[in-house]
Formats: structure tokens, C-alpha cells, sequence
């Protein structure tokens, strides 16, 4: 009897409000779908529903206290928030950071992508239906949580740098600590891929879904794993080197086809990748002082700078004018990676079926807060 | 005594449902109406010893049929109940009669046939090398009616193929 | 009289009774395996190791207040769970839990036909929640459900076809005993049939990979979406008792229902001594396990996915498996 | 009264096809008027079956199976072309649907 029942399912056009409140939504995305039976044709994605104005907070406070508030743009990644923020200030002022706070810089920045992929991997299998893959990765996830606790006293917003460096040195034991982390970790990465990576249905749920070629994405303006699953190779690490990047070792995965598949197999490489950024900046980790010489009273000439930094997600940008008198600044804007891949959301989804919806905004990962500041 | 009791209970609802189907002016509850009716005279041939069409007429009419209705009426997603147009050359109240006139001259017919003498039955029950409601139909079915057997299978082929080519719209 | 209605009777309420309790208890074994399968305790407060759990969840549920959108259809709304429940109760009328009469409420001679279409009856349950919620996302939840229960219904009945074949009965207990004579359990003489009848019944109880019909992540929660409380409950209570109802249908026709392994071996006729319901519920408890472990490991069909696997392979080796068995049937 | 003889069979069943008779007449509603057709199927069905039991033949049970097949078949492609009109009239009126009227 359902042989006639499947063709009849396209007659009626839907359009169904996806979110603010959706399960699936990483937040508070919404997203007008206009539906012919399955098959999205339209779509249209609305953000601000988490605004909090944390830009033009940021041209109120002087330029210690921007540190905090860039821990709540990309909640889950903070300290490369962090990062780039400080380096972004240095460069504005010339400031010499210490060679030793730069690898402390590294070691973190890519623990904190480890943590914010686990967070990925684990949404984005869950979107799929996947739900061990959830806690499977939760579980790595809470570690690292628990080495930036070691570290800073803190497990989400951290506050972890300064500008010239770092607040704090290591602590005691601490570099042990992460290199059994580093193990450990290489030990279960084998685990998502055997219950993914060969897996027929995942293979069939995200193989040639949400394809966008090398071109289209560079016209997107995609950033960070998404432009490199079409690709294109482009990673600040390697192009524009900051922290002590210069100094490592290590490969950029790139994909092929631009799928879903291609991303996850990126951000798993990428797994790998930074826990071998990591042990070699704990080993080559040098001694000296972890705070550069910075004025008691910050305060840099007037100018501007722009300054990226690969975060988890992609390019992380702050745009900075000092006019030179206040201490704080005349204007800060931020790039954030999240934003800019969200574009690529309307082209991505059009097409698709429903189901397909929630696969492709894991895949290009986005955090709300980020989007929206 | 059960056996009159149950006939009655469930005449009783078959006919209260097939009224509830044609009077309700929600469609889908139409519908539901209609699969509750279907069900009763399912349980109607379970007394007349015919379980294996009970339970064809629960898979096929109620399970599949019925469902097929449901979907149709979902999808006919109307702004406006139709009852509202009315053709003027249409006469409902001489439908209403018609029927009551069919339904008198069946009664009719029935009373006729016994007020004469009860003819014996016209055929003895055959001889069938099986034993079994089932396994008789079956035998029945692939011996003395194979061909129309086949001929069925065939109109429920064309009515697959007619079915789609009609619901599918072209791209 | 005793006989005829007061046995029966009795069988039936008893039977209930354990089909609601073993799916509450159900639904703590679910959260407890997937739990360790994902390397945490799952529920521990109530009670002793979260035993007491399966039956604070009902309380909660009964407990909770029982919302009808203002825009639903009161009359379907209401009547939905109710229809969907009512049949994955009727068939264990026929499931033979043991060899002794005792332990089977009735032996129709159409007993495998009955539970198929009493089932079918189930999917109405799923399309008038999902139409009378008077909403988007169950609207288009309850309509891929019953496409999907349709579909995999016409793949698990033909594939039954070919046990029929090689039983030569349609009664539950007939196919019990065929086995017995046979001396071969037909897992092991269907085992096509075994597994496509295994993956038509996960998609049948929209069990996961499956479980497109209440994807969380993609439909909020499918077609009960707007359900809360008891009625709720009701739904819930549908899916396990589907699922057992699958487990049971599974052991009889495949794994020999209530027969110890091996049953033409007299030389393992000590196994006898185990009481055949408890082969029953054990093989039964196997399958019941398998489902959660799949739920536990595997990602989610798309929608298009699961309707292409039902039409284009289901199907095609279900019929081949028909033609198969009846050119062996007439060539033995 | 207590003894159910086909005669009871048969008044059931000329009362089901008159409802379903009023049901075509009167009702506008297509889909309604195909629901009342299966009412009378299902009528005749009725009769067809009690009959074979009364005469202990199942020749009645095979035809009430082709009924069953024909129906399946009528309804398949009657609600074909009630979603084909639906499609280019936007309505399920039959009094609406007078394409083939002069």
C-alpha cells in the first residue's frame, strides 16, 4: 500500500520553525526551514538570540578586564579566545613575550582544541544518533577540563593569560600530567573511529552530504576545518605563525571531497596533530620567566592592528583601534570563525532533507555565544 | 443465547458506525470511524467461522486500506469544509429517499424469500482433500479459481502502477 | 464455566500484570545497559543500585499534569495512545510462553496472521497523535512513521511467508512443535529470514537505527511531542511492550520457542529440567538485550536511507527467500 | 429472536449497504462518498460469508478474498486521482469537480 504513499509525502509545503529551542541547535540557532515534504528548499537562519554586546562591553573596560569577557564569545575554547586577544594587545604595544609563556601559550591553546573537538565529535554524533560517541567524548573532554583546572583554578571561563604572557607558571607536575593525557588520549581515539569511521550509516549519513567545493567555500569566506574539508589549505598556524607555532612540527589534514565525512576525518587528524604539537612543547618546554615586561599602566599608542589566530573553529580575528588616551579601547571588533561559517549554513542546507539539517550545523560547528558576542 | 447477544451488540455497532462515518463532519474522524467498523465485522466472521478473512479484513482493509484514507485526508489539507458549496441541481433529500426505497425493497425481498418454502442448499459442502479454514481457501483458491486468482494479482499490479502514475507529480 | 471464562481470565490479567511490570523493569535494564555501555552508572538513587527506579518513573509519570494543546483534537488526542497501546497488548493473546497450555492464553490456527494484523492496527496510534497534536514537527514525525510502518510491515510479512512455508502452519504453538519435529530450530534453516525479520522489527518498533519517528535531535521528540504525563506514559509503554512483543515472535518462529537447544538430541535431555519458560525468557531476554545494544552503538538512518533500504533490499530478499524456500520445499 | 439465522445476516447487511447508499448520495465530500463505498463492500461481504457458512461451502469466503483484492485496488487508484484533482482544483467537492460537464 505505501508505494503510493511515498510520492504523495511532497505535496504539501511546510515551513517549520527549527529552534530557538531545539534539541539540535547548539544553542539558540533558529532556522526558518521552508519544507516540500523532507526536502528543505528554503532556508533562513536567524542568530542574536544570545547577544550580549560584548564589543561595545569591551570599549568600557580597560584592557585587563577584556580578558574576561573574551572567555564568553567561544565558551567552550576560552583560552585560544584568550590567546588572541593578548597577542593581539602585544602586537598593538610591541611587547616581547617570553619564549617559555609562548610554549605554555601552545600547550594550552591546543589542549583547548582537543576539548573543543571532543565537544564537536560528541554533538555532532549525537545529532547523528550516535549517543555512546557522546560520552565517550565528554569523558577525554572532562580530563582536560581537569588539567586547566590544575592550571588556572578554573574549568570553562578561564582567564588563563595576560597581556605579556602568563599569570602563572606551571605548576609542579603538571607537564607529567598532560603527557599521560596525551597517551591517554591516543588510546581512545581508535575508539570513536570504531564506532564511526567505518561505520554504513554514518558513512551514508554524512558521505556527499553538505559537499561544498574548494571555490565556493573560499567565497563563503569559510574558515578553519570546513574550508579545509574542500580543500583549500589555509591554517594561521602555518601561514601567519604566532605564539610558538614556528618552532612545532606538524601536518595540516586536508580533505577532498568537501563533505561531512571529510570534516570529521579532518577534526579527528586534527586530534592527533595536537597532541604531537603538545608533547613537543613539553619537551622542548625552555626555563625563564613566563611574564614579559609589560608598563604597570597599559595603555598602547594610537593606532590599530588586526590580528588572527586558529582557533578551534577557524580564524579568530580581533580588530583593535587605541586612540592613545584612554585605557581602554576606542574600538574592538572581533572575527569570530563561528560567524563566518555560518554563512555557509543557507547554501549548505538548501536541498537537503530535514535529518540532513542537524548533520550539517554539527558539522560546521558553531558556538552561539561566539556568533553573536 | 451469547451467540444472538454478541450478533446483536455488534450489529448494533457496526450500524451506529457506519452512521457515524457518513454524518461526522471531520474527516479524519470519518476515518477512525470507519476502521472501528471494519474491525467489528472483522470480529463478525470470527462467528462465522471465517478467521482467516477476519484477519485479511484487519491487515488489508483496517491496516492498510484505512490507512491509505488517513493519509489522503491528512495530506487534502482543506481551508474550507466542502459541504459548504452546493450545487443547486443537486437533490439530497431524493438521495435520502432513494436509499430508504433500496432499503425497503431489500427488506421487502427478504421478507418474501421467507414467507416461501426454504429451498435446500444449492450445493452440498465439497469434498476437499484438506482440512482447515485455511488450508480449504487455499485449496480453493489454487485449484477451482486459480485463474482469477492470477487475474487479482494482476488489477492489483495495474492499480500499483495506476496509483503512482496518478499521485506523482511531474518534475 | 470455570473452564471457559474464569481460566482465561485469570491467564489474561496475570499476563498483563507481567507485560506492564517487565516494561517498566524494561525501561531500567535500557537506561542500566546503555549506562555501562557508555561507561557511567546510570540511574543509583532510588533504591539499591537505581532498582526502585522502574517504578518512581511511573509514579512520576501518572503523577505529572496531563497537558491538551488548546488547538488539539481532544477526542483523537486522547484516543491515540490509546490505540497504539491496545494492540501490542491484544497479540500476546497468542505467544506461546511455554509448551504446557498453561502458559498460552489461546492457539488460533491463524495465530502468526493475528499478530501481524493486529499490529498493523498500531500505526493509527502514531498518525492521529501526530495529526490531532494540531503541530508542525509531530505532524511530520507521525506521517515518516507510518510510511516507515507500513513499508517494513510488507518486508516482515512477506519474509514470514517463507516460515510459514517451511512450517506448514500458521499457529504459534504449530510452529513450535514443527521445529520439535524437525529437530532444527529454523534460525538455522531460515537465517535470512532470521535477520531481515530481526531489522523489519527494530523498524517496526521505531527502535533505533530506526527511530526517525521520535529522532530527538531532529524532530524534538517526533510524534508525542506535545504529550505529557499518563498519556505520555502510554506511548511509552506501547514501544517496550512492541518490543517484547517482537522478542517473543522472533523466539518462536526462530529460536525454537520454549524447546531446549537441540531438541531431536536425547543425549541433551537433562536440559529438559529447566522448565521451558525459562528457555522462553531467556532467548527471549537475548533479543531484548541486542536491542538496546544496538541502540547504544549505532548511528541513525536518514529518513530516505530507511525507506530505500525497505523497498530496494528488504523486499527484493524477502520474495527471493520465498522463491528459494519454495523450490526447496517441493525439491526435498 | 435468540436463534441468528442467516436471515439476521442478511437484514445487517442490507442495512450497512443502505447507509452506505445515503452516504454516496448525500455526502459531497469525496473521500467520504469512497468511505461509504467500502461500507457497502463491506455489506456484501457480510452476506457473502454467511451464506458460505450456512451452506458449509467456502466458495463464498474466495469471493469475499476478491472483494477484498478489488477494493484495495479501487481504493489505491480512486485516491490517486482524488490527490491528482486536489492538485489542480484544491477541492474534494464533488459538486466542484465538473470538468467533464458541457
Amino acid at each position: 500500500m505505501a508505494t503510493e504513499a511515498s510520492p504523495i509525502f511532497d505535496t504539501d509545503e511546510l515551513v517549520i520553525n527549527m529552534g530557538p529551542q531545539h534539541p539540535s541547535t547548539h544553542g539558540v540557532l533558529r532556522i526558518v526551514l521552508k519544507l516540500d515534504g523532507e526536502r528543505v528548499i528554503d532556508a533562513d537562519v536567524v542568530i542574536g538570540y544570545i547577544h550580549r554586546g560584548i564589543e561595545k562591553l569591551s570599549e568600557n573596560r580597560d584592557w585587563t578586564q577584556i580578558i574576561l569577557l573574551t572567555d564568553r564569545m567561544d565558551y567552550v575554547a576560552a583560552a585560544t579566545n584568550n590567546l588572541g586577544y593578548c597577542e593581539t594587545v602585544e602586537k598593538l604595544m610591541e611587547i616581547e613575550v617570553p619564549r617559555r609563556a609562548r610554549y605554555i601559550r601552545t600547550v594550552l591553546a591546543e589542549l583547548q582544541r582537543i576539548a573543543s573537538h571532543c565537544l564537536w565529535l560528541g554533538t555532532h554524533a549525537m545529532d547523528i544518533g550516535a549517543m555512546t560517541v557522546f560520552l565517550y567524548a565528554f569523558r577525554e573532554r572532562e580530563l582536560i577540563l581537569d588539567l586547566f583546572e590544575d592550571y588556572c583554578g578554573a574549568r570553562l571561563t578561564y582567564n588563563s593569560m595576560r597581556i605579556g604572557g602568563l599569570p602563572l607558571d606551571i605548576p609542579t607536575g603538571w607537564d607529567n600530567k598532560v603527557r599521560a593525557f596525551c597517551d591517554l588520549m591516543e588510546s581512545k581515539i581508535p575508539e570513536y573511529e570504531e564506532l564511526l569511521t567505518n561505520n554504513r550509516i554514518w558513512l551514508e549519513r554524512t558521505r556527499g552530504v553538505g559537499v561544498i567545493s574548494g571555490e565556493d567555500a573560499v567565497g563563503l569566506g569559510l574558515c578553519g576545518p570546513p574550508l579545509r574539508g574542500s580543500g583549500v589549505y589555509r591554517d594561521v598556524r602555518k601561514d601567519e605563525p604566532y605564539a610558538a607555532y614556528d618552532e612545532f612540527e606538524f601536518d595540516v589534514p586536508l580533505g577532498t571531497n568537501g563533505d561531512t565525512y571529510d570534516r570529521y576525518l579532518i577534526r579527528l587528524e586534527e586530534f592527533k596533530q595536537s597532541i604531537r604539537i603538545i608533547r613537543q612543547g613539553l619537551d622542548g618546554m625552555p626555563e625563564g620567566p613566563v611574564m614579559g615586561k609589560v608598563p604597570r599602566l597599559i595603555k598602547p599608542k594610537a593606532g590599530e592592528t588586526y590580528h588572527a589566530i586558529e582557533s578551534p573553529k577557524g580564524e579568530l580575528g580581533y580588530f583593535i583601534v587605541s586612540d592613545g588616551r584612554a585605557t581602554n579601547p576606542y574600538r574592538f571588533r572581533v572575527r569570530p570563525p563561528s560567524f563566518c561559517n555560518l554563512q555557509g549554513l543557507r547554501p549548505l542546507i538548501v536541498g537537503h532533507l530535514v535529518a540532513d539539517v542537524v548533520t550539517l550545523i554539527g558539522t560546521i560547528d558553531v558556538v552561539l555565544g561566539e556568533v553573536d558576542r | 443465547m451469547a451467540e444472538a447477544l454478541a450478533f446483536y451488540t455488534l450489529s448494533v455497532l457496526i450500524l451506529g458506525l457506519a452512521v457515524a462515518v457518513i454524518t461526522t463532519p471531520n474527516t479524519v474522524h470519518s476515518v477512525v470511524f470507519l476502521v472501528l467498523n471494519f474491525l467489528c465485522v472483522a470480529v463478525l466472521y470470527v462467528f462465522l467461522q471465517a478467521e482467516f478473512l477476519a484477519v485479511i479484513q484487519v491487515l488489508v482493509y483496517a491496516g492498510g486500506i484505512v490507512v491509505l484514507y488517513l493519509f489522503v485526508v491528512m495530506l487534502v489539507n482543506l481551508g474550507r469544509s466542502p459541504e459548504e458549496h452546493q450545487d443547486p441541481r443537486r437533490l439530497g433529500l431524493i438521495g435520502l429517499g432513494l436509499s430508504g426505497a433500496v432499503l425497503l425493497e431489500l427488506a421487502g425481498i427478504i421478507a418474501y424469500s421467507y414467507t416461501r418454502e426454504q429451498s435446500p442448499p444449492v450445493t452440498a459442502a465439497q469434498a476437499s482433500p484438506v482440512q482447515g479454514n485455511i488450508e480449504e481457501l487455499g485449496w480453493l483458491l489454487y485449484t477451482d479459481y486459480l485463474i482469477p486468482f492470477e487475474v487479482a494479482s494482476v488489477l492489483l499490479l495495474v492499480a500499483m502502477v495506476g496509483a503512482i502514475v496518478l499521485a506523482r507529480r511531474e518534475s | 464455566m470455570i473452564e471457559t471464562i474464569v481460566i482465561p481470565l485469570l491467564k489474561i490479567a496475570v499476563l498483563l500484570n507481567a507485560v506492564l511490570v517487565s516494561v517498566t523493569f524494561m525501561t531500567l535494564l535500557e537506561r542500566k545497559v546503555i549506562a555501562w555501555a557508555q561507561s557511567r552508572l546510570g540511574p543509583m538513587r532510588v533504591g539499591p543500585y537505581g532498582v526502585l527506579q522502574a517504578i518512581a518513573d511511573p509514579i512520576k509519570l501518572i503523577l505529572k499534569e496531563d497537558i491538551t494543546p488548546v488547538k488539539a483534537d481532544r477526542m483523537m488526542f486522547t484516543l491515540a495512545p490509546i490505540i497504539s497501546l491496545v494492540p501490542a497488548l491484544v497479540v500476546f493473546a497468542v505467544v506461546p510462553f511455554g509448551g504446557d497450555e498453561l502458559f498460552y492464553i489461546t492457539d488460533i490456527n491463524v495465530g502468526l496472521l493475528f499478530i501481524i494484523s493486529v499490529t498493523s492496527i498500531g500505526v493509527y496510534g502514531i498518525i492521529l497523535a501526530g495529526w490531532a497534536s494540531n503541530s508542525k514537527y509531530p505532524l511530520l514525525a507521525s506521517l515518516r512513521a507510518s510510511a516507515q510502518l507500513i513499508s517494513y510491515e510488507i518486508a516482515v510479512t512477506m519474509t514470514l511467508v517463507s516460515v510459514i512455508l517451511t512450517a506448514g502452519t500458521l499457529s504459534m504453538v504449530g510452529i513450535v512443535q514443527a521445529q520439535q519435529d524437525s529437530g532444527l530450530w529454523y534460525g538455522f534453516v531460515q537465517p535470512v529470514a532470521f535477520v531481515l525479520v530481526l531489522i523489519g522489527g527494530l523498524a517496526e518498533t521505531n527502535r533505533a537505527p530506526f527511530d526517525m519517528p521520535e529522532a530527538e535531535q531532529e524532530l524534538t521528540g517526533g510524534f508525542h511531542t506535545e504529550y505529557s504525563g499518563m498519556r505520555f506514559a502510554l506511548f511509552f509503554l506501547a514501544e517496550y511492550a512492541n518490543m517484547i512483543v517482537i522478542s517473543a515472535v522472533v523466539t518462536v518462529l526462530f529460536w525454537g520457542g520454549w524447546l531446549r537447544p537441540f531438541p531431536s538430541i536425547d543425549a541433551l535431555a537433562f536440559l529438559d529440567l529447566i522448565p521451558s519458560w525459562i528457555w522462553f525468557f531467556g532467548k527471549m531476554f537475548v533479543f531484548l538485550y541486542l536491542f538496546i545494544w544496538i541502540r547504544a552503538t549505532l548511528p541513525r538512518y536518514r529518513y530516505d536511507q530507511l525507506m530505500r533500504l525497505g523497498w530496494k533490499v528488504l523486499i527484493p530478499i524477502a520474495i527471493g527467500n520465498i522463491v528459494v524456500t519454495g523450490i526447496a520445499k517441493v525439491v526435498l | 429472536m435468540m436463534e441468528i439465522t442467516p436471515a439476521h445476516y442478511t437484514i445487517l447487511s442490507a442495512a450497512l449497504f443502505s447507509v452506505g447508499l445515503i452516504g454516496v448520495l448525500v455526502r459531497r465530500n469525496i473521500i467520504i462518498i469512497f468511505m461509504a463505498i467500502e461500507l457497502m463492500l463491506n455489506a456484501v461481504n457480510i452476506n457473502l460469508v454467511a451464506y458460505a457458512n450456512e451452506v458449509e461451502n467456502l466458495v463464498g469466503q474466495v469471493f469475499v478474498v476478491f472483494v477484498i483484492a478489488v477494493a484495495a485496488a479501487e481504493a489505491a487508484v480512486g485516491l490517486g486521482i482524488i490527490l491528482a484533482l486536489f492538485r489542480n482544483k484544491e477541492t474534494v467537492n464533488i459538486d466542484e469537480m465538473n470538468v467533464m460537464r458541457s
